[in-house]
């Protein structure tokens, strides 16, 4: 199933853990931050009546 | 403005005005890259024009935080706004004193540095020539960024990360006027697109610091 | 008090971003996926480069997001400006992480992918410089968002400080490509950073394809992101300001 | 009339501090405004003085009219009094700053550099600026802090003598000046925080 990438293996597989692990990052920093504050508006909101 | 102006220089000449710094810093940029690169002449001559501007540059940029940042402090800024003086004219008025007191030596001092790193001959007037177009765009975009910080404490670094990209295109052009004019070549087509650039910025720029200084006294 | 917050523009834009939210976010992980996988698996190596022409699948679409996502600021900051409305501002912030992420995906994949052919990691053709350059635009405009404390004069300076940017990132372009003629004049895929639109004339349509899907999959995934990160903005903005007038009153 | 403030609403911080704000001040006139720290008496001067555009309402005043004073006085410690007088007289298009060395008694210290005066000095020459600007309408914000009682007697004489010339003022200031004039405490204004006033947070609230 793996295609063979041949001598440039290093290279493309580098390239695209590299990306993923950027793109996930971010994702979930994204979505972490969501719900840190709409937790936080939450709390507030109640107390707020 | 004269009057902005003419006290600006007063106070930049007298005693911890800061008139020295940006060229204390040149001078010291250029006499340490022989010992980080080694005293062989071939090598200096072929970066010294790179390496002049470079220095130039970060002189700039070591003395904008002082353009704004004492008269916020001491409320000028704020009785110069209800005064009946135009901020953009304020703003010319600051870039101009920078450029005076920064600017300009950097650009007479050049030479004698020019010699310290073997710069070749053909390349001096060529390298006062594109400093004395480029200095005066980096002051003014320098204005624009100190205006930008103006307001935040310890906007020092934040200022040369906001000032530094703005700051490429003139170095680009300024260096390769200088490197060319060193080696010989034509040097037409860098120096116009440089003067291109620093016309502009010069006639533009004021106006958005202005505007930038409105939005932070208010 | 009829607070005006369920018509208020924010609230309209909270309750289309939580609908629509779940949606692109399916498309995008669909395209985005399948794109990869279809042109990681499924197409042939170039005759030249052998399989590093695979890494064309993450580095044209991460290259277009980059520029386009300054773009989409510019527009949201000269919003902001004729408009006044909170959501222009918080958008462009929302989206400068998310830029700058881009522009480090470009380089990374871009030194990449050129290592093979020029024996060095960083090259400096004029492309991958103009991207260095505009990452050193996001990291200003992010920075200055942190500095300022005052929201409002916040979303003026960085709005203003985005419409020179462009002006300078445009000149800075046409300085680095003056400075440097390039390493590669007319290689078509070869082109290290080549933008997707003179890519496609050359590209034969077997990575055509997957290359589509890919840049769908990567403007999905911001239109998902910036969806997100605006709103998170906004319950900010409302905590900040309702904790302002517990202050007050 | 020389200043007239119509229902002038500002905003602080993107939240509303004071609605309806109506005062007038006839030339030769003075009115103090009285009322607690962070009332929004600062606020209140900035937008009548220009630097800040309110929220609702209008100033009326004659155009270039109002010379805006705060805590801190623009002196540069570097340059001598007279300097110091000299560039702002030159800004607000004056040169003759005798009258205003006399009026706070500087004549003696004009060739001393600002960082050599006393606390008491430095604000007598920020004082002495107003003089300079030959503006009619002074707006001060705590004008006599750090001002002994002796200056703060002289302070008020250089008021008198302003509104006897046809100039008004508008001072904020928790000290009595002893100048005859009618006192307004803005906390009368002040606003419920979650009115709608279009102050820039209320798209939050």
């Amino acid at each position: 199933m793996m295609p063979d990438l041949g001598k440039y293996a290093g290279t493309v597989l580098s390239a695209y853990g590299a990306s993923i692990i950027l793109i996930v990052g971010l994702v979930w920093l994204s979505v972490r931050a969501a719900k840190k504050s709409k937790k936080a508006l939450d709390k507030l909101e109640q107390n707020d009546g | 403005m004269r009057a902005l102006l003419r006290r600006d220089l007063t106070l930049a000449f007298r005693s911890g005005g800061g008139f020295g710094l940006g060229l204390a810093f040149f001078l010291i940029v250029a006499i340490l890259v022989p010992f980080a690169v080694g005293p062989e002449n071939a090598l200096l001559s072929k970066i010294a024009a790179g390496i002049l501007w470079l220095g130039a540059l970060l002189a700039c940029l070591l003395s904008l935080d002082r353009i704004f940042a004492l008269d916020w402090e001491d409320g000028t800024l704020d009785l110069l706004a209800t005064a009946p003086v135009p901020l953009e004219m304020v703003c010319a008025a600051k870039a101009l004193a920078h450029w005076l007191t920064t600017g300009l030596p950097l650009t007479l001092a050049a030479p004698v540095l020019g010699i310290l790193l073997s710069l070749p001959p053909e390349g001096y007037v060529w390298l006062i020539a594109s400093l004395l177009l480029g200095t005066p765009a980096l002051s003014v975009i320098g204005t624009f960024g100190a205006a930008l910080t103006v307001g935040i404490k310890r906007g020092g670094l934040l200022l040369s990360l906001l000032v530094l990209p703005l700051y490429v295109p003139t170095l680009i052009f300024g260096a390769e006027v200088a490197r060319r004019g060193a080696e010989g070549l034509t040097v037409t087509t860098p120096l116009a697109l440089m003067s291109g650039v620093s016309l502009a910025v010069i006639a533009v720029l004021p106006f958005v610091s202005a505007l930038v200084l409105r939005v932070n006294l208010r | 008090m009829a607070s005006i917050w369920q018509y208020a523009n924010p609230a309209k834009f909270m309750r289309l971003s939580d609908t629509l939210l779940p949606w692109v976010s399916l498309a995008a992980a669909l395209c985005l996926v399948g794109g990869l996988i279809w042109g990681f698996f499924f197409t042939p190596d170039d005759f030249r480069q052998g399989s590093t022409v695979k890494i064309i699948y993450l580095h044209v679409p991460a290259a277009l997001m980059a520029i386009n996502i300054w773009f989409m600021m510019l527009v949201a900051s000269l919003a902001w400006f004729i408009r006044r409305q909170h959501i222009s501002a918080l958008a462009a912030k929302a989206a400068a992480p998310i830029g700058a992420v881009m522009t480090v995906i470009a380089l990374l994949t871009g030194a990449i992918w050129g290592e093979p052919m020029w024996g060095t990691w960083w090259v400096w053709d004029p492309r991958l410089t103009s991207f260095l350059i505009l990452f050193l635009f996001y990291l200003g405009y992010i920075a200055l968002w942190e500095a300022i404390e005052n929201p409002e004069t916040a979303s003026d300076l960085t709005a203003i400080l985005c419409l020179v940017g462009s002006v300078f990132a445009v000149l800075s372009r046409y300085a680095v490509n003056f400075w440097n003629q390039g390493l590669h004049q007319g290689a078509s895929v070869m082109r290290a950073g080549a933008i997707a639109g003179d890519t496609e004339e050359r590209v034969s349509n077997v990575f055509a394809a997957p290359l589509f899907m890919c840049i769908a999959g990567f403007g999905l995934l911001f239109v998902a992101l910036i969806l997100m990160r605006t709103s998170t903005e906004i319950r900010k903005r409302r905590a900040a300001a309702l904790m302002a007038r517990e202050r007050m009153s | 009339m020389a200043l007239a403030v119509e229902n002038l609403s500002v905003a602080r911080g993107g939240l509303p501090l004071l609605a309806g704000v109506h005062f007038r001040v006839a030339a030769g006139q003075a009115l103090i405004l009285r009322g607690p720290n962070g009332s929004g008496k600062t606020t209140l001067l900035r937008s009548i003085a220009g630097l800040q555009k309110p929220t609702s309402g209008r100033v009326e005043c004659a155009e270039d009219a109002i010379a805006y004073a705060a805590h801190s006085d623009g002196l540069k410690s570097n340059l001598t009094v007279s300097e110091n007088l000299a560039f702002w007289a030159d800004v607000f298009g004056n040169d003759d700053i005798s009258p205003a060395l006399e009026g706070f008694d500087l004549k003696s210290l004009s060739d001393r550099p600002a960082h050599a005066l006393s606390a008491g000095q430095k604000r007598r020459l920020g004082l002495a600026r107003l003089l300079v600007t030959g503006r009619p309408i002074w707006v001060l914000d705590e004008p006599t802090v750090s001002l002994d009682q002796t200056f703060v007697a002289m302070f008020a004489d250089v008021v008198k003598s302003h509104l006897a010339g046809g100039g008004s003022a508008l001072i904020a200031t928790h000290i009595d000046l002893g100048i005859e004039a009618e006192t307004l405490d803005i906390s009368v204004f002040k606003t419920d925080p979650t009115a709608d006033l279009g102050a820039f947070d209320e798209a939050f609230l």
